[in-house]
């Protein structure tokens, strides 16, 4: 697997079709991500565990002249959090290649990833997507009665130092200033900030263009599941209006246009227009 | 205005009405405490004329201040209010009127503990939003003196005439190779049996006679842009393209009639037409003989057209009439669910009709009447609910009363139009403001008539016509206008949005959300950025609520005015707020906002 | 017709006892002529509700009602006009889509889906709007309540603070 | 033409996280963490993310300056050393090697500590050698020197995921070591009981399944009641005791006049929660105390240690997996600076000075004479302040803001002939300095890191140092070279290989091998993999040493004049003098205003709301800072934050050391608050 995306590295780079491939690579300082701009030194490529690159795929097209073209081994949620970066014009897709790379089984286990492939794999076999009911995590903070979930959720935000790697980690979260920081909305110098308006507001945030890469919950240091934030709204989405984020570069998120121009073909104003008469479960 | 500047607050007893729930000794205590007010006065009534002027100038003869007015509502006396203090030289962005009566002392009369702890709350939200709040951008537009009309019907024949005789230029545009749009299709034009040639002819004489309008036939209009006062119209037809300015535009392109295709089976017998096809026939032969029958509201009133037309039954009725007086041995039968024919002169059509001969028979929608032949229709066999039973008719010929549908069915169909903010409604026509603004659209400077606005008789389309004629030029007839006066349904504009470009990130979340496409992304030096149109903005707020970190924002109501807004909702009444649900630190944070000492918030 | 309120009569339970505080988001043209409505029907209502009057419902964003929560509210209600006969040209469906979205996220973290109340063009009349904050109430009358008045302020003498 | 990434590790605190900068035309421009860290894991606190954002800061030092009239002036290189050579040979002349002193710095690399203690011992011939370890961890060295026969900690932070109780005592790790309380929470998670011992409500108190809210300078009291209640019960590992220990007998004999009720009068904690948490702490199969600035800041603090030792021997967890005892070192490379001889009394590898044997080796290796006599800490000089030493070579510290009694330090720094400080930044310290030298920061050079659990992490250098500035590590080789001796080294490798030869703990370090999860010391010989454990067969010593714990209350307890208790210490945002901290702009948006917490009962009797101005007075000094009304902290207790130089902590905390380590008692001082005026109206 390795040795072909070398091989289309290397003739990427050695027809001169893009100006660098971003890759990880194995240096006396163990793996790092890396920029490759001769073939000569592919040799260090490697395909160690997932390491998400799209956000810094955003930061080296920023630093890099206009005309540069990035090539990046993409694993299935880079791909995709790069076509919502594509969408929200951080970044112009026009100058990247996705050399594909699909994940293993296990690695689609760890990341509760339901589709751990890119559109075009080039290296690697699909392997079938984490089915969600087995994970404890999931039992507990999702599928438990709600007094259990808020003690849960509640437990697990009284933990956080708001050290930011979450919004730092996500890749299609990039605002700068950033609400979470300007003091009006959550408040300063004390730690574990409030659970609505930091956690459930960066959730809000990033809640149509989350790619469920699950680069947020890896970066936690406490251990906030904060992937499992994400996954009830991700399916919301799928089910009012079919969409998956980073799937469809032209269709933009349904949150920001009405129910009647709505791109997937229309939707009929919902019937219920008192959402006390809508049923939410226990 | 900044946030420091003084707030003097009024409240106004309402002659016991408010000061009869409300403790206003506690109130004022409570109001007197906080460090953010200048001075408290209390007024019985400050409605009639004087008192709030008086209090206005001891409160605010010293430096000018901001005026907080704790009395009713907005809707009640509360505009009043605010347009007396504007005429003693207090602007509207400097007064807020903090509803105590209909939200607070009359809602609850009952409980005066909580009604004074709910006014000192509401008084306090108030001086919030008003220490917040900044004032938007106004442009002043300079109005091109033309109007264009699109569309040559009756609708927009009379607002070029209307406009072209109040000495306003015109340009009408009209698609088709002459003006007239329906009524050449017409032999007679319901009501009364008046000959559309009458109608028609008077309309282009008045056309002719006016030189300020100047007519496009053949023509199309390929694009629209600029805004109120100054549109940008680029015309396209056979001998090539033209380009002129427009200070507002009338949209009278009328509807397209509904062909019934696979309605009683319309197409595969011969004898079974629509409306339109009779009357052409009418207009042409005089000799039209035979049982005719007419069944009305075909493939319409159903779930794909739930609506009715307003035009098929008084169509039907004329030419039923018309068949009678040229054959009168011939059977005229109209076979309807309901007809529709208010007014008087329908009324008088419809006594005429019967008076004639012509008989009606009513039908359910569950089981509609059935053509009988195999190529050329000979009857139809429908049954009569008022009757109770089946009835069998002979007829040669079979008239289908059709509806008349929009040329376009969504939005996203029509460019030109979404270019410059028209939206249809869900059934396509264009969509007019609701309550009591017949023409206005939702895009500023852009008026509707006719049946592209709703389906409607000749004289309707032509009254519309001129109401929308008087509308633009009630916009062209100043030359230089406020943007933010330009919305039809509010005297003032509430504000207008404001973009920070060194925090916004060119995301496009306000484009794409804004309804009037007043949003929208320009190229400036660092990137792409956030640009409103100053013009087509209505202040509604949506780009605010889509923008993540709030680089767009309202500066009459910002993210400052409302998070203020929210901290003092419940600060009366000494509430700590170290919560079971949130359960997090307490609010104990370094800034100064501690609320367990007596309520007394910083911001 | 004024309101003499006897004090010893009036002064009963309802006065003391704390209800959920609701934060009222109603939008000017349809739930604030409700709102205004109900204040000139005289419908007793129960005084713990506040409303912030906005232009359009559509002004609202998932972070205002976050921060409201935050602040210690036990309900939110964002009260908009009919999703077809929005005056803004239909701003308020993106709040109705956002709104369900977020009422997902409440309800998955626990806090609960019925604590955010969406309703749209049924708060146009007085008695709409009283009748649906009265449901809204005893829905809310059900639940934990997010946050104590932990003291009445004319009980506390003199500057004294109280403490959680 | 592309950014390149280069690996190095976080210059704040102890846990040593792995860090990845970005570099593009010399400038560093993004932060990543390492995903493959085995400590930090792919996850950085608030201070790891900004790291970057201080590196290109305008008021980074240049060029070396030499103050002439009160005034800067800038000089070159050659100049620098030449005056400052010759100042420092002035004061040997005249008042013999003695007199000379110098400050090495927890910031700084091995290298760079060990190569400025040759220099100080070689160059100058004194063993004043001293750096900020003699302000926290010095009781640490001592104390479990002496019980276990070393003062690092025992075992890894990746073993607290897995052991079954956490003892955590006067350590705020939530907010001071902020990524390696994952693991804490992990351990929970999977089902260890957290216990807390801080007499403010911590984040980690309320996270913790019970908190012993103590009063300040009580923990001996507390562990001789927990110890008590454990022998009475029989709970001791007695098996553990007899096999590996001495001197327990002496303990027990101690212990006979402790009880649970007897602690609880003096901490104030009640004495069935003592008894609760000695039994859980003693049952649990594996347990792990970590501890920090609350058990050594103190005038017991080496006592203190002593008491944890006792403890954690009496019930057997040491030396085995998910058990030992876990001092936190504040800083990124103090254990390094320990390590690298940074002591008056310790060579490199903590071999004595006094030891003949020891001294020759170092002798026959430099080619010259040390001195024999163990030197003076800064502590002590500081307080004796009699002009015994007479000029002071400070490299990376700011003993203005840090050290106690900031009129006392100040004095003493006046009264020096000649004071050369060597930074990143100009500091309170350098306003002070003869000679400034501008030194380069964590990623303008190569070196190692020693984090607290021991283990030796590479740097490497992204970006080249601003101006003129040079690495510490060539500016001592200039210095020493200047003075004839020979610290002829191609790179910070040879020096890691003659630190290898001379201390057995870094026997087998060698740059090749450090790799991507660098080494934990001690690493004799060359294929060592390290250790992640110590004292597993056997401690360092032979057998553990059971030391009496002497409980002596706080030197100034609260009177009438000055009713509360001042704690000082570390907030989430800012790292210690916030030289770095409060010139990088996201971290001094989230503070940037001192602050001093106060229990709103003790607030509402003096009239103070949240967010007033309050002058806080001590006996030493006064400061006015803002008051933020909450009950984190115990009533009759504030809490005041020591990273403001507008309102120097330091200026309010005692000088009274401990008598073994030197080190000031910064947790307990008697103070007053009186509020100045009405919170600013914004």
């Amino acid at each position: 697997m390795l040795d072909t995306v070398r091989k289309i590295a290397k003739g990427l780079l050695g027809q001169g079709t893009m100006d660098g491939v971003l890759g990880l690579a194995v240096g006396d300082g163990g793996v790092s991500p890396r920029l490759f701009e001769d073939p000569g030194d592919l040799g260090s490529l490697s395909l160690a565990s997932k390491w998400p690159l799209a956000k810094i795929a955003v930061t080296v097209l920023g630093q890099c002249p206009d005309a540069y073209r990035l090539a990046v081994v993409c694993r299935g949620c880079d791909e995709r959090a790069l076509i919502e970066l594509g969408k929200r014009n951080r970044i112009d897709t026009r100058r990247l290649h996705v050399i594909g790379v699909a994940c293993s089984g296990e690695q689609a286990e760890r990341c509760l990833c339901q589709q751990p492939w890119p559109s075009r794999v080039d290296a690697g076999v699909r392997a079938q997507g984490a089915d969600l009911s087995g994970n404890d995590q999931v039992r507990q903070y999702l599928d438990s009665d709600r007094g259990v979930r808020l003690e849960k959720w509640r437990e697990a935000f009284s933990r956080c130092i708001k050290c930011y790697g979450c919004r730092n980690a996500c890749p299609v979260c990039n605002c700068s200033p950033c609400r979470l920081e300007d003091g009006l909305w959550v408040n300063r110098g004390e730690i574990a900030p409030d659970m609505f308006s930091f956690h459930l507001t960066r959730a809000m945030h990033v809640a149509d263009a989350c790619v469920a890469c699950g680069a947020c919950q890896d970066a936690c240091p406490v251990g906030i599941p904060l992937m499992l934030l994400q996954l009830p709204m991700r399916a919301e989405l799928h089910r009012s209006y079919q969409y998956e984020a980073g799937t469809e570069s032209e269709r933009h998120s349904p949150l920001l246009s009405n129910y009647i121009d709505e791109p997937a073909g229309g939707i009929s104003i919902p019937d219920w227009t008192d959402s006390l008469r809508k049923n939410h479960g226990s | 205005m900044k946030h420091t500047d003084p707030v003097d607050c009024i409240l106004c007893r309402c002659h016991g009405e408010i000061d009869g729930v409300v403790d206003f000794g506690q109130l004022q205590k409570q109001l007197e405490d906080d460090s953010r007010l200048r001075s408290v006065s209390v007024g019985n009534a400050l409605c009639l004329d004087g008192e709030l002027e008086s209090l206005a100038e001891c409160a605010g003869g010293r430096r000018p201040g901001k005026v907080l007015i704790g009395a009713c509502s907005f809707l009640a006396r509360g505009d009043a209010l605010i347009a007396g203090l504007e005429n003693c030289g207090i602007s509207r962005d400097r007064v807020f009127v903090a509803d105590i009566r209909e939200g607070c002392a009359w809602l609850h009369a009952d409980r005066p503990g909580k009604a004074t702890r709910k006014a000192t709350d509401i008084v306090r939200m108030g001086m919030t939003a008003l220490r917040h709040r900044e004032v938007s951008a106004d442009v002043n537009i300079t109005v091109q003196p033309r109007v264009l009309v699109i569309g040559g019907g009756p609708a927009g024949m009379a607002a070029a005439v209307a406009a072209g005789r109040a000495g306003v230029a015109v340009d009408l545009v009209e698609t088709s190779g002459q003006l007239g749009g329906m009524l050449n299709r017409l032999s007679r034009v319901a009501p009364g049996d008046r000959s559309a040639e009458a109608i028609l002819t008077p309309l282009l004489e008045a056309i002719q006679a006016i030189p300020m309008i100047r007519v496009h036939t053949g023509t199309r209009v390929s694009e629209i842009r600029g805004s109120a006062g100054d549109f940008d119209v680029s015309l396209a037809s056979k001998t090539g393209s033209a380009r002129l300015s427009a200070g507002a535009v009338i949209v009278a392109t009328g509807a397209k009639p509904v062909l019934p295709n696979g309605q009683y089976r319309y197409g595969q017998l011969s004898g079974v037409i629509s409306g339109m096809e009779l009357e052409k026939i009418l207009k042409v032969d005089r000799s039209v003989g035979g049982n005719t029958v007419f069944i009305q509201c075909a493939d319409v009133r159903n779930s794909k057209r739930p609506y009715c037309s307003a035009i098929c039954c008084p169509a039907a009725l004329k030419n039923a009439i018309r068949l009678k007086e040229i054959d009168p041995g011939a059977e005229v039968t109209i076979v309807h669910r309901d007809i529709m024919t208010p007014g008087h002169r329908l009324e008088a059509d419809y006594r005429r009709a019967t008076a004639a001969g012509g008989c009606f028979i009513r039908f359910s929608p569950e089981n509609p009447p059935r053509i009988e032949g195999d190529n050329r229709v000979t009857g139809i066999r429908v049954t009569d609910i008022l009757a109770g039973r089946e009835r069998h008719l002979k007829a040669d010929r079979v008239v289908l009363g059709t509806a008349v549908e929009p040329r376009i069915k969504t939005d996203r169909d029509d460019p030109v139009m979404t270019a410059i903010g028209l939206a249809a409604d869900t059934h396509g026509f264009y969509r007019v403001q609701p309550f009591l603004h017949t023409v206005e659209t939702d895009a500023a400077g852009v008026f509707v008539c006719g049946t592209a606005r709703w389906p409607v008789m000749v004289d309707g389309a032509m009254a519309q016509g001129k109401a929308a004629a008087a509308k633009a030029m009630d916009l062209v007839a100043h030359p230089v206008r406020k943007a933010s006066r330009l919305i039809g349904f509010q005297a003032v504009r509430f504000a207008c949005a404001r973009v920070s470009p060194t925090t916004c990130s060119g995301c496009g979340n306000c484009a794409a959300v804004c309804p009037y496409n007043a949003c929208g992304l320009e190229k400036t030096e660092h990137g792409l950025r956030a640009a409103v149109n100053p013009v087509r903005c209505m202040g509604c707020g949506s780009c605010t609520a889509a923008c993540p970190n709030g680089s767009i924002s309202l500066p009459e109501l910002g993210a400052t005015a409302m998070v203020r807004m929210i901290e003092n909702a419940f600060t009366a009444g000494n509430l700590t707020v170290s919560n079971a649900l949130n359960g997090v630190a307490d609010r104990s944070a370094p800034g100064c906002r501690d609320r367990r000492n007596g309520g007394v918030v910083n911001q | 017709m004024t309101v003499h309120s006897d004090p010893g009569i009036v002064q009963n339970r309802r006065d003391s006892e704390h209800g959920p505080k609701i934060l009222v988001f109603a939008c000017r043209w349809c739930a604030g002529i409700g709102a205004d409505g109900a204040g000139r029907q005289r419908l007793p209502l129960p005084a713990d509700f506040r409303v912030i009057a906005v232009e359009c419902a559509s002004r609202i964003d998932p972070d205002t009602v976050l921060k409201s929560f935050s602040e210690g509210v036990d309900g939110v209600a964002i009260l908009g006009c009919h999703l077809d006969g929005c005056r803004y040209n239909r701003a308020n469906h993106a709040t109705a889509k956002r709104m369900a979205l977020l009422s997902t996220l409440l309800e998955s973290v626990g806090i609960g889906a019925d604590r955010l109340l969406t309703s749209f063009g049924t708060a146009h009349e007085g008695h709409q709007f009283a009748d649906l904050m009265r449901r809204f109430y005893e829905r809310l009358q059900g639940m934990p309540q997010q946050c104590r008045f932990e003291t009445d302020p004319q009980a506390v003498s003199g500057g004294g603070v109280d403490h959680a | 033409m592309g950014p390149e990434f280069v690996k190095t590790v976080c210059p704040y605190c102890g846990s040593g996280c792995g860090l990845i900068l970005m570099v593009r035309d010399g400038k560093v421009v993004g932060t990543y963490p390492d995903r493959f860290h085995p400590v930090s894991r792919g996850a950085l606190c608030i201070k790891g993310w900004t790291a970057k954002e201080f590196i290109h800061h305008p008021d980074r030092l240049t060029a070396p300056l030499l103050k002439s009239g009160g005034r800067f002036k800038e000089i070159s290189w050659d100049e620098a050393i030449g005056h400052m050579n010759e100042r420092f040979d002035r004061t040997i002349a005249q008042y013999g090697a003695q007199a000379v002193g110098g400050l090495c710095s927890a910031r700084c690399t091995n290298e760079e500590n060990y190569l400025f203690q040759k220099l100080i011992r070689l160059g100058f011939g004194s063993n004043n050698v001293d750096h900020c370890a003699r302000l926290c961890h010095g009781p640490t060295v001592a104390a479990m020197g002496r019980a276990l026969g070393s003062g690092a900690m025992t075992n890894s932070i990746a073993d607290f995921d897995g052991t079954e109780c956490i003892l955590a005592i006067g350590s705020n790790a939530a907010e001071t070591f902020p990524v390696p309380m994952g693991e804490l929470y992990r351990a929970r998670e999977r089902g260890a009981r957290l216990i807390v011992v801080d007499p403010r409500t911590t984040e980690m108190a309320k996270n913790a399944d019970s908190h012993l809210p103590l009063r300040p300078g009580t923990d001996i009291p507390l562990l001789n009641g927990m110890m008590s209640h454990i022998l009475k019960c029989g709970l001791a590992d007695q098996e553990y005791i007899d096999r590996r220990t001495e001197g327990f007998d002496q303990l027990v004999a101690y212990l006979k006049g402790w009880s649970p009720e007897r602690a609880a009068e003096i901490c104030g904690v009640a004495p069935d929660l003592i008894r609760q948490t000695a039994e859980i702490y003693a049952r649990s199969r594996s347990a792990m105390v970590l501890f920090c600035m609350g058990i050594t800041q103190h005038v017991c603090g080496t006592s203190n240690v002593f008491a944890v030792c006792d403890l954690a021997l009496l019930c057997g967890h040491v030396g085995k997996d998910h058990s030992g005892i876990c001092p936190l070192r504040g800083q990124c490379n103090v254990q390094g600076a320990c390590d690298m001889g940074g002591l008056p009394a310790v060579l490199p590898g903590y071999q004595q000075v006094a030891d003949i044997q020891k001294r020759n080796r170092f002798e026959a290796q430099w080619g010259a004479a040390l001195p024999q006599t163990p030197g003076q800490t800064v502590t002590a000089a500081m307080a004796a302040n009699d002009r015994q030493i007479r000029s002071v070579y400070v490299m990376g510290e700011n003993p203005v803001m840090s050290d106690p009694n900031r009129s006392h330090t100040i004095e003493f720094l006046k009264n020096l002939d000649f004071l050369v400080v060597q930074d990143i930044f100009h500091t309170d310290t350098t306003r002070l300095a003869d000679l400034v030298l501008p030194a380069a920061c964590f990623a303008e050079k190569d070196g190692t890191f020693t984090n607290t659990e021991r283990r030796v992490q590479l740097l490497r250098k992204a970006v080249d140092p601003p101006g003129q500035a040079l690495d510490d590590y060539t500016i001592l080789c200039r210095v020493a070279r200047a003075r004839g001796l020979d610290f002829t080294y191609a790179d910070p490798s040879e020096v890691m290989d003659e630190i290898a030869s001379l201390a057995p703990l870094y026997g087998g370090i060698r740059y090749g091998r450090l790799g991507s999860e660098g080494l934990q010391w001690p690493c004799p010989d060359y294929d060592h993999p390290g250790t992640p454990v110590l004292h597993r067969e056997q401690f360092s010593r032979g057998q553990a040493l059971f030391v009496v714990p002497e409980y002596s209350p706080p030197k100034e307890m609260p009177d009438e004049r000055y009713p509360l208790v001042l704690i000082t210490g570390r907030m989430f945002c800012h790292y210690h003098t916030g030289t770095m901290t409060r010139r990088s702009p996201f971290l001094d948006r989230e503070t940037d205003r001192p602050f001093v917490e106060v229990h709103p009962r003790d607030a509402s009797c003096r009239g103070i709301c949240n967010g007033d101005a309050i002058r806080v007075t001590t006996r030493r000094g006064a400061i006015v800072t803002a008051a933020r009304v909450t009950d984190r902290v115990g009533e009759g207790m504030i809490f005041a934050s020591f990273h403001f130089s507008e309102a120097p902590a330091d200026a309010l905390t005692n000088d009274a050391l401990d008598p073994i380590s030197n080190v000031p008692e910064f947790k307990a001082c008697a103070a007053e608050i009186v509020r100045e005026a009405a919170c600013p109206d914004h």
